[in-house]
């Protein structure tokens, strides 16, 4: 892996569900200002990990998980931070668009209201989310129409507007373009790419194509380990492991 | 011969026993309609029973009845959606929350006089409210507890996890994301619960028995600490109590129609938002 | 720091909703110390043995005479007679309604039979009193109707909605593979719903028959306007009956607390609150068994 | 504030429909109180004395020694008040062939001793006894005037319409009410009201016969009993006021009870 | 197609499930004492094809059919023939195994019971229906145990039982051996040939081998059409259609 300002990583984390063992003993890092490609086959645990990162198994009852994750140097489990400080800081975008069922406008002001963002800067705030969110064009004439109209596409760049508008310092995406025609990938990728430059950026992909289009950093998994990670032409030309070539092959998964 | 006939007598059961159970509720509607809607008038309904409650309206009882129901969603259903939001949003799969549910299934079968007797122990002698509206009302309020519990915990089961964890990944703490995002989600589905709640408990007599229900009161206006009149036991007074209990039978009828008029309206209106709600979706 | 008080906030706020989970296992636990503690209260100064098989209830006679068993007998007999009743017609209405009607009408079955569920009690008894009771004085030549028919089929009536949408509800739930199977042996709609569909519902039909059962048990104003409330001990269908439901619904307002008296209806209220306990459990255990098996 | 104007009355069913009466008038002449009330027999009315859940305990009988004592071990000192004078009818089909009983074969019908009218009306058929239940003071009141106990077979009845009602339909029944049951607004109930003989040779007395009933004539007639705790007595006393007036005492006869002149 | 008596046919059949249509003029033939097996990629329609000459459908709400359905001459659904009587002469045996969960006497028995077969000639039916599904050697022991502790080939060889035994013309089976494993599978191919000698049998398959071991003749379905139908030698072998081809050489579905 390269030299470059480690921002979030995680070091031998393991984690149960109930007796099932989903992550084994996984040491990861991701550069800041870099957008890194987890990839593997379904069930791997990718969704798994990234959500540890910011604490969304918090909530249910029978997980377990060992192991450090640091942002910066600050531990996201044990420190003094707390989970709600550390998902503001830790963004997310899932797989599955998921607006709240309130207007556009209302989506974004959610989190700045939460957050203690005064009244009178918020508007700024969200205009600018919406516009470095490539959608601010196909929204600006009704900020109050409601979130569940909008398709697909454009449902999935307001909710990386939403959280792009409380400046995290990474944003972790759990296939955001899954659910996506090829025009709205397209314009969510450009979107990513220009993110980059202010955000650390994990992403989950199960699209080879993708990560080869914008990742920096490719790390591979398989049955709850990381068998290979480094830059991405690296991983998809020359992979070291034979499990890694199979897989970005396209022979399993 | 006896292959044409089969399938008439197959059909003829299945539709000689639905029909019963149709004609049930068609008999009961048509002979409170029928016999008691020439009762009913608006004198009826907004005046007191005059010449020892042989002749006037009803209106001390339909104000005990509205009082009594709003008493009664006043303690469940605060009550009731915390508890539900406990078991579907903290709850973990424990032995303690088993317990819980164990508790509030039994709580849901538990014969309405034993709410009335526990009333009776709790509020009226135990924390000496006396016989009165409050005490009434909060025994009312224990027994539709379950039932409001079980409806709500329903609707919140139905809000999609997705939009606990939008909440959540913008910052806000878990109080925060039931108070803002699933709360308002749910709520047309815990307002059907609600309100189908309340249509029983207007029509429950046992639980006021013996904690505050009167015979007859000569204010129509009712105060929390206070007998009061009520639909459901009026009409029992009138139909076995009264002292001229067949010259009273036209007014025990519209009591009888008035009431299964605020039930029916209640649940009318569940349905509604019913099916409002599943329109939206 | 706000961070901090929001925190605080959401801690505040689970501690009372878990707070309030606790407090439904109060509301349980108090109602069963309640009848408990007076119960107990009632076998200090009457043998349990005489309360359970003693054949007369007379609280006020001279000496006093607290056997429940005419009670108990009586609640059984309503409870029988609406049973008879209402499981045929609630078995018959919810196969009507899973394996032959149409949609349409369906749907305007189901909210019917919803409605019938939402009749309040004393409406149901009124008509006991001014409709039924009359009819089967009068097909019977009796002097008055107010006796434990009247009430079985009244309770019949109130217990029918749940009885048909559980039973319903596991009709529906049968899988449909049995069906196809008796189908193709060539059995047509009638006998694969006796020999089939209804054999297979079978654990989820009994729960409903549970829950009808525990509607019925613990219904007061019903019974206490049609039955008649003769507190001697029943003789059959034609003659008046008092429930143990009625008998507490008589009596306790016109008690003095804390009097033998007092102590034995909420002894009669411990003995209900046990036979509806029991049979909700068993009907649960079915509802239980009847999902795994649909799981399965 | 105004919980001081607001009381409660319950108890015998006999005198609930007088007292109904009386509180609908009382509210004409005293709007700022309110009176609820409620039925179920005098044992209800004693009991919610002993309970503490009433202010008039209304009762057709005297107190009995066990409720004397309870009331003073529960510290509760009362104040007694007649109101009024009843007359207990015994109630039989519009058809039913004697017009008239004597005491001792009343006593034989009701403690089950006949068990069909033959020896009285020489007809074979079954007596059924329309009774009240056993808190109900007319229930003492007669088995203490005629000492029996009552037959197993009685019905217990809740109130006194429902015997009237049961009567009405039931050639072969017999039952008893207030006096104030057989009026009904003027209108007399299709019923036969038996006149009573007291002893054997006097002569048969109707429960409605007004001379009578000032004479003392007639055998099963008694007070009506108002108990009112001392710590309500300042609350109730315009009520008790009314009841004694001039308006009230009319409300009593017109309503069928009788007033007894001191 | 063969010269052979056709024992069963559709001709110009289409059907609709509320707007879909899913069946598009199909008509096919099944000659008498052969094996047809009746292939195609995965929801082209061949269930619901065959469903339809047993009318299973006749109890969907809303499902529409025309076209004609013929046994010899008969019209399956216009004609005189109740749909008990349909489906008594035309057994079928159903991809899940669904013996009744009764004794496996009971199993058999309770078609004879509803076709008034007299009491006394019921048991040797029974038994030689077991014989003839050869599993009466591993049942006969016990033939009160419920059928739901038989093994999955053993119950799929009871259902088979339960339709023989009522000496139907023709057997409908669809996927029977698909949830079996390959000894199970085995047995019942060997079973369905030895049939034949007595029934016309249809068989849906998604197993190309298991066509070409058993079937007389093939008939390729696709998107709810006929695509081609043969002798399965020349389907297998040399496909006249294009998408024939690709599907037996396992290229699609
Ligand atoms: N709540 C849970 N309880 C138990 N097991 C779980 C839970 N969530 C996930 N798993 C299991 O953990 C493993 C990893 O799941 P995860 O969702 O992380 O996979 P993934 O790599 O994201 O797969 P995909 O590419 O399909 O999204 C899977 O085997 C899954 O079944
Ligand atoms: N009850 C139904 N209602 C609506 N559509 C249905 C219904 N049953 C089947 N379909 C649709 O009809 C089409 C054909 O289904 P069918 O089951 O006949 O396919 P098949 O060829 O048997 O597929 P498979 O090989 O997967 O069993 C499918 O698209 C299916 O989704
Ligand atoms: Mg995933
Ligand atoms: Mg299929
Ligand atoms: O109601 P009573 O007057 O008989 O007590």
């Amino acid at each position: 892996m390269s030299k470059e300002h480690i921002k979030l990583s995680a070091t031998a984390a393991k984690l149960w569900f109930g007796n099932k063992q989903v992550l084994k003993n996984v040491t990861v890092a991701f550069p800041q200002n870099k957008i890194t490609a987890l990839i593997g086959p379904s069930g791997c645990g990718k969704s798994t990990l990234l959500r540890c990162f910011n604490r969304m198994h918090d909530l249910s009852a029978d997980v377990r998980i060992e192991g450090d994750f640091l942002l910066e140097d600050q531990n996201l489990y044990k420190g003094k931070l707390s989970a709600t400080e550390v998902r503001r800081r830790i963004g997310m975008v899932f797989q599955q668009a998921n607006p709240f069922p309130k207007s556009i406008y209302e989506n974004i002001n959610y989190g700045l209201k939460i957050n203690n963002i005064p009244k009178d800067q918020r508007l700024g705030i969200i205009e600018n989310a919406l516009k470095e969110s490539y959608i601010w064009d196909e929204v600006k004439d009704d900020l109050q129409k409601p979130a569940t109209r909008l398709s697909g596409g454009q449902q999935q760049r307001l909710c990386i507007a939403r959280a792009v508008a409380l400046r995290p310092e990474v944003i972790l995406m759990d296939e955001p373009c899954s659910a996506l025609d090829p025009i709205s990938t397209a314009k969510i990728e450009e979107l990513i790419l220009k993110l980059k430059k202010d955000y650390t950026i994990v992403i989950v992909t199960h699209n080879m194509q993708q990560a080869q289009r914008i990742a920096d950093q490719t790390v591979f998994m398989y049955l709850g380990e990381i068998i290979e990670a480094g830059d991405t032409k690296q991983i998809f030309d020359k992979p070291a492991n034979e499990l890694t070539k199979n897989y970005v092959k396209g022979h399993f998964g | 011969m006896m292959k044409k006939l089969t399938p008439i007598i197959e059909w003829g059961t299945l539709l000689l026993t639905t029909g019963l159970v149709c004609f049930f509720l068609l008999a009961i509607l048509w002979d409170l309609i029928s016999k008691g809607s020439s009762s009913l008038s608006w004198a009826f309904i907004s005046t007191s029973p005059t010449d020892g409650m042989t002749k006037g309206g009803i209106l001390p009882a339909i104000i005990g009845t509205v009082l009594l129901t709003l008493i009664t969603a006043l303690i469940a259903a605060p009550f009731g959606i915390c508890c539900a939001i406990y078991l579907n949003e903290y709850a973990t799969d424990s032995w303690l929350t088993r317990i819980i549910r164990a508790s509030i299934r039994n709580l849901a079968g538990v014969p309405s006089i034993i709410y009335g007797l526990f009333g009776l122990a709790l509020f009226v002698q135990g924390l000496q409210m006396g016989t009165s509206l409050l005490a009434a009302g909060l025994t009312l309020g224990l027994l539709s507890l379950p039932y409001i519990i079980i409806t709500t915990e329903e609707a919140l089961r139905r809000v999609p996890n997705s939009m606990r964890e939008a909440a959540l990944a913008v910052g806000a703490t878990q109080f925060e994301s039931i108070r803002d995002v699933v709360l308002p989600s749910a709520v047309p589905g815990m307002l059907t619960g609600l309100v189908l709640t309340l249509s029983r408990a207007a029509g429950e007599t046992a639980p006021i028995l013996f904690t505050g229900v009167a015979f007859y009161i000569n204010k129509p206006a009712g105060y929390l600490n206070q007998e009061f009149m009520a639909l459901p036991y009026h009409l029992y007074m009138l139909s076995t109590q009264h002292q001229a209990i067949e010259q009273v039978r036209p007014l025990a009828y519209g009591t009888a129609l008035v009431l299964i008029i605020v039930v029916f309206f209640l649940n009318l209106s569940a349905f509604y938002i019913r099916y409002q709600h599943s329109k939206h979706e | 720091m706000k961070l901090a008080i929001r925190e605080k906030t959401d801690q505040a706020a689970k501690l009372l909703f878990r707070m309030t989970g606790l407090m439904v296992i109060a509301i349980l636990a108090g109602i069963f110390f309640m009848l408990l503690w007076n119960t107990i209260a009632f076998f200090l100064k009457v043998k349990p043995w005489d309360f359970i098989t003693g054949t007369q209830w007379s609280p006020s006679g001279t000496p006093a005479n607290y056997g429940m068993l005419p009670l108990l007998v009586s609640t059984s007999l309503v409870t029988l007679g609406a049973m008879c009743i209402a499981i045929p017609l609630g078995i018959g209405t919810a196969s009507f309604l899973s394996d032959y009607a149409g949609r349409k009408l369906k749907s305007v079955l189901k909210p019917a039979i919803e409605m019938l569920a939402s009749v309040p009690s004393v409406a149901i008894g009124f008509l006991g009193i001014v409709v039924l009771g009359p009819g089967i004085a009068s097909i019977t030549g009796q002097s008055n109707g107010l006796n434990a028919l009247n009430g079985a089929v009244l309770l019949a009536i109130m217990s029918l909605p749940t009885i048909i949408t559980v039973t319903q509800d596991a009709l529906e739930g049968v899988p449909n593979a049995y069906k196809e199977a008796s189908y193709s042996v060539g059995a047509n709609r009638w006998q694969t719903l006796i020999q089939v569909t209804i054999p297979a519902a079978a654990p989820g039909i009994l729960a409903a028959v549970m829950l009808g059962v525990g509607r019925a048990i613990g219904e007061t104003m019903t019974v206490l306007m049609a039955t008649g409330n003769a507190s001697a001990f029943p003789k059959g269908f034609f003659h008046s009956v008092r429930t143990m439901t009625a008998t507490i619904a008589i009596e306790m307002g016109e008690v003095p607390y804390q009097t033998t008296h007092y102590y034995a209806l909420f002894a009669i209220a411990a003995v209900l609150f046990l036979m509806t306990l029991l049979v909700n459990i068993v009907g649960e255990y079915f509802v239980n068994k009847y999902r795994k098996y649909q799981a399965a | 504030s105004d919980a001081g104007k607001f009381i409660k009355v319950k108890g015998s069913d006999t005198e609930v429909k007088l007292a109904v009466s009386l509180a609908e008038n009382f509210y004409k002449v005293h709007a700022d109180f309110s009176v609820a009330i409620s039925g179920g027999g005098s044992g209800l009315g004693i009991a919610s004395l002993l309970n503490g859940q009433t202010d008039i305990a209304n009762s057709s009988r005297p107190l009995n020694a066990e409720e004397i004592v309870l009331l003073k071990a529960k510290g509760i000192p009362i104040r007694t008040v007649i109101f009024a004078e009843d007359a207990t009818a015994f109630i039989v089909h519009k058809d039913f062939p004697l017009d008239s009983i004597d005491v001792m074969s009343l006593a034989k019908v009701l403690n089950g001793q006949y068990k069909t009218w033959k020896p009285l009306t020489g007809k074979d058929i079954q007596i059924n006894i329309y009774g009240r239940q056993s808190n109900s003071g007319t229930h003492s009141f007669i088995r203490s005037k005629l000492k029996i106990e009552f037959s197993r077979d009685a019905k217990e009845m809740n109130g006194n319409a429902q015997i009237v009602e049961g009567i009405k339909h039931d050639r072969s029944g017999i039952g008893y009410v207030g006096a104030g049951y057989i009026l009904n607004n003027g209108t007399e109930q299709p019923i036969k009201v038996l006149k009573i003989i007291a002893k054997p040779g006097s002569i048969a007395i109707s429960p409605l016969d007004i001379k009578a009933i000032a004479a003392h004539q007639y055998y099963f007639q008694r007070p009506l009993y108002q108990f009112i705790p001392l710590t309500s007595w300042n609350k109730v006393s315009a009520f008790i006021d009314f009841e004694k007036s001039a308006a009230g005492q009319k409300i009593i006869t017109t309503s069928g009870y009788y007033i007894i002149p001191k």
